[in-house]
């Protein structure tokens, strides 16, 4: 069974933010994402609002080819870093069949 | 700051003669122990001693989306009746003080926040956003006070709640995005991202359409047409579900107000942090506020209920619509100053003591 | 393919003549015009504009539950009316007709989208399943029609709604398995794993044994004994929290659909991609379906608003029960054509047009 | 052991001459056959034929709110008038009785479980903490039967709950964490962590001030509060919400029970792990203290409808607050034996057989 | 303090075939798994359909040797891949005390 | 855009001792941490008990400095272990701005 090597990008923050990210990476060339609502504590979170019928903090998961990680992450600091809370990490992960998730 | 509240306070009760602080203190009373300031109380202290109480956000959610939607079909139900009687003759004065009041306040309380208390443009205009829409809930026990006061508001109140919601939010985030467009601009330079703009209309867009006005108008709209063109034997049960006198909507208020309590007590923590000059300005501001409801609304010919319940109205501040609009485009802003004024302090004072006062204020302009 | 669904709507309506086509028209303003199909709407309007409205999942799948036990609660209270009076007499007839139609209608579905619509086997049967079953919630709305007109229907008509609930879905699940039986024992043979069937026959339990069966059929249950053994004062408040009269169950409806028409809004996208057929096959297959409905229950003895709500629920598509099951026993078929197609087409013709059809179809075969 | 439960239930029932017996099974099927226990049923048959209900836990939580409120405010409400009739003259020899019972329980329970059964200290002591407690729920359904024998309870019974709720968990937890502080001092020693003391004062805390108790204790005086100040008319919505006889608390109830029965049918296969003395202890406990309930009710004064419902809350064993403070405190303690026996085993007992047998009881000891 | 390498074997898909899938990942050897709700776009997504009081998402993860591992992936691979929207990665973690997650 | 290497601590396990585990985490170095409700079955689960208005099972995830994961992991082992159910793996991160994390 043929593994393909990816990287996971994590991203943990503000629910405001989440959606806006979410498309932006598949602008950024993401084929997908995963999204899951999560409590959440750090040093800005006592920022964070809640949004209709929602949690104020949310996870998002891209499984993504590197440049394209690297993308996402280098938009998500320039963005939200300054003024969100929010927490963002990358790590390797082997993909079934992981060519399909490389545009 | 704390001297100007404390001496500001008895200065504009020294409005009010011996009879009439009677008598506010009297309905005070009567206000303060029913059961839905008692469930706000109990959500506060329940969570000043870590106690267990845990209301699932989803029934939270499901409680403001009745409510929203009492509020609505109820007021487009007593709408066409209004309108059966009297076309729009009653309607379009008190519509439109409440449009203008709608635009006035959120002007009223940037200036005091930015001038008076010196905070930044972001943190100011957030904080007028909240101040310049209302809350629904706030409408919710206002109207219950006076109708337990046997001085039902106009028919058509929650229309006016309807049109209080926006404006205010709007025209608050454009000052703030407008004001801080320099900083921001140099910003999306640095990281050549759309400016701000894009962000704003998106902003200002999805509070237009937001759950809140979707809900009220929506089932206003729906109120209005199946009023008009059902027989009422069939209306019934719709009446019975969604009315504001009924079991249901007084019980779902107890629980919505239970678990605003139990946040508002988080919230109280942070009066700290946000410092005397706030907590002044949030019952003060609403005083102010609640004062040009009351005397617009009777210059647009409402009674004494309808004075009350829009002076409450207009008090409000807003804690559902506002925060994500306010986060979204001026994310400099810190949402602890406004929620904290908003629920911890000029939510409870409005309730407790504030409605009873804007009464008073009602009689006192001459509304009856 | 859409002349045929607009040349075929005129054709079918010509059954109709001008004073018949006026009572529909009216009819129709009597039904659309009422708060349930307006939430709906409403629903509908707000997704496409993109607005906020959100009912947290749990509030519905809390508000199916409700639905579904209030259908078997009352039906079993009634049914046990029914059963003292009459025995079994009045009964078995209409159980038997349902029982027909259910088996009757997933073939009539497959044999058109397979040979008319030259869908691929598990397209067809996986749509087949779905207009096989029947939706509860069409029932309900048909019901408070039926009320609202004054013509109350059979008081077991819930027991046929458990009856239908079924035995489409089976058949038309079964078909699809066996035709496309090829396929999937070369892909087993290619996996090695155990042969369909085994899927087949567990989707199958999954489909009698599951929440919409359980509910209706237990409480139909529970209803029956307890109408029999309990003394009536004891039984009211039960009876006043079920009843479908009550202001729960309207109620809670209008929040039903609220939902409905904010997911049905999402699927109308998908009208394109399921092209004309589809749209035409969502309208037409319940018009003939509820004509065998309405035709079957007259012959079966059903009054005027049995016959109508047979008829609605006969031309009603499953979009709850059936989605899951067929995508576990026709992994092949693509859901956004069955789901579009009941959710988006027929669920909305039927409660908006379907139902004052079905009526005036009742009186043409004589029903009363 | 099933020797001894056999033999022991027919030696109790030999209390009963042959025509109370009669009187016991008449009362039997007129409890059973009502659509609480039944909605039990329907939901232990569903999970062991594995069936698809599934009822949101969300909703769980909300109804359990829901009915604590209920007790709580409806009890606060009798209670202004018992005490506006008779002051505390009435209430307080009730009060202590229950006091008594809940501190002897738990030693009661420990004691059997520990020299009788053979259990571990841990195990034994956390069961006694869910037998030394009660069920909110039980006290619903007790309440509801004597309601329907036209024997309703004191007006302060649900204070009585309110008081029977912490000390039974608090004694056994300090039984438990004391004889059991060798062992744990020894591990202590070994991490080098906090001694467990600080664990048992955090879990003692949290049960005394867990949601069950701000719930009931909150709404109870709310409830009496609200009673006292406000103007009947206002308060008879908030009555009609909350009331027990109302048709929201006995509908939740159903919802409830449905999904209790859900959990219980999963425990039901844990029945062979406990074992026959756990199986006898969850049937003969009850009934034991069900009689001391009953007893004690007497001597303090009670009705023939309060000495069944103190019986039954009695005899009930908690299943909310009991688990978690349990699982903190007493570790070692396996949660299956003490779940099982109190949900799987004793709940059921209760409401189908043990509140008929506690109203025989209490005709027996002489309440009227 | 004593840590074990073993695989995390990460799986996100439609809610119909997790609990299938969740079984057969017993059957294969796993100890345990850990299973929450979603929401997620992906190439299929689309297909996903909610299940009773369900989300139509789930994410499922097995801490499980490599052996089982792949056992698990190339029986979701071949099961579900072709029908069903669905992803499935692999990655490298330090288990406490991880013997124990091994049969 | 600087990526800085932490670690990812993952805790699975029963509710009732999370927040205690949550606080601790906290206290030994963390500078926030990330909850979520999950459902699991592993060895000891049976033993859950649902908690007020919540689940029986959490997911909980620090991204700290090595020293900090090791403490953390060493006090779960210790602590919980024996009596509860839970299971807690580590794996390797590369976090944006990544220093803030570190106290
Ligand atoms: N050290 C951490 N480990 C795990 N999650 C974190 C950490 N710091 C922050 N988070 C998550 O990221 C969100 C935003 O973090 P912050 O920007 O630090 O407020 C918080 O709500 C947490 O859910
Ligand atoms: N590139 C991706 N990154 C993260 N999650 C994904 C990705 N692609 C798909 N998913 C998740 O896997 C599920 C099924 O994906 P798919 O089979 O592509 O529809 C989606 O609902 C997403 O939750
Ligand atoms: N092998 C595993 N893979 C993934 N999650 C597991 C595994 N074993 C246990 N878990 C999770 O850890 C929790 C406690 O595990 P245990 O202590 O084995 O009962 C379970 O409820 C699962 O959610
Ligand atoms: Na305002
Ligand atoms: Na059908
Ligand atoms: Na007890």
């Amino acid at each position: 069974m043929q593994l393909y090597p990816l990287r996971l990008v994590t991203i943990v923050g503000e629910s405001v933010i989440m959606d806006d990210i979410a498309e932006k990476g598949l602008e950024l060339g993401a084929t997908g994402y995963t999204l899951s609502e999560v409590v959440g504590e750090g040093a800005r979170s006592a920022r964070n609002v809640a949004i209709a019928s929602g949690d104020k903090t949310m996870k998002l998961e891209f499984v993504v080819p590197s440049e394209v990680a690297v993308d996402i992450l280098t938009h998500v600091s320039h963005e939200y870093f300054e003024h969100y809370a929010v927490i963002a990490w990358l790590s390797d992960v082997q993909v079934v069949r992981g060519q399909q998730y490389v545009k | 700051m704390t001297p100007l509240a404390c001496s500001a306070v008895p200065a504009l009760l020294a409005f009010f003669n011996a009879e009439q602080l009677a008598r506010i203190v009297d309905s005070l009373e009567r206000n303060l122990l029913t059961p839905i300031p008692l469930c706000f109380l109990l959500g506060m202290i329940c969570t000043r001693i870590h106690g267990g109480i845990k209301i699932p956000k989803e029934l939270y959610y499901s409680i403001a989306i009745f409510l929203l939607m009492s509020i609505g079909f109820i007021g487009g139900h007593e709408l066409a009746h209004e309108y059966q009687e009297h076309g729009v003759a009653t309607i379009w004065k008190p519509a439109l003080a409440t449009l203008f009041l709608g635009c006035l306040t959120p002007i009223t309380s940037y200036l005091v926040l930015r001038y008076v208390g010196r905070m930044s443009i972001a943190d100011a205009a957030g904080i007028a956003a909240h101040y310049g829409s209302t809350s629904a809930v706030t409408y919710a026990v206002a109207n219950s006070f006076v109708e337990q006061t046997q001085h039902p508001a106009n028919s058509f109140l929650p229309t006016l709640v309807t049109i209080l919601e926006c404006p205010g939010i709007a025209i608050a985030l454009v000052i703030g995005a407008a004001l801080s467009a320099k900083e921001r601009a140099r910003k999306s330079a640095a990281t050549g991202r759309p400016s701000k703009e894009s962000r704003l209309g998106e902003a200002l867009y999805e509070v237009m359409t937001g759950q809140s006005i979707m809900l009220m108008a929506g089932l206003l709209v729906i109120g209005f047409i199946s009023t008009l063109f059902m027989d009422p034997k069939g209306f019934q049960p719709f009446y019975d579900f969604f009315q504001s006198k009924g079991m249901l909507f007084r019980g779902a208020l107890c629980i919505f107000l239970l678990e605003m309590g139990l946040v508002a007590g988080e919230k109280l923590g942070d009066l700290v942090k946000v410092g005397p000059f706030l907590v002044a300005f949030g019952i003060l501001m609403p005083l102010v506020h609640g004062f040009l409801g009351v005397y617009f609304g009777h210059l647009a010919g409402l009674n004494l209920g309808g004075c009350t319940v829009l002076g409450a109205i207009v008090a409000s501040a807003s804690y559902i619509a506002a925060p994500p609009a306010v986060r979204l485009t001026l994310p400099e802003a810190n949402p602890t100053y406004s929620i904290t004024a908003a629920l911890a302090i000029t939510f409870p004072f409005n309730i407790a003591i504030g409605i009873p006062i804007y009464f008073e204020m009602a009689k006192w302009v001459g509304a009856q």
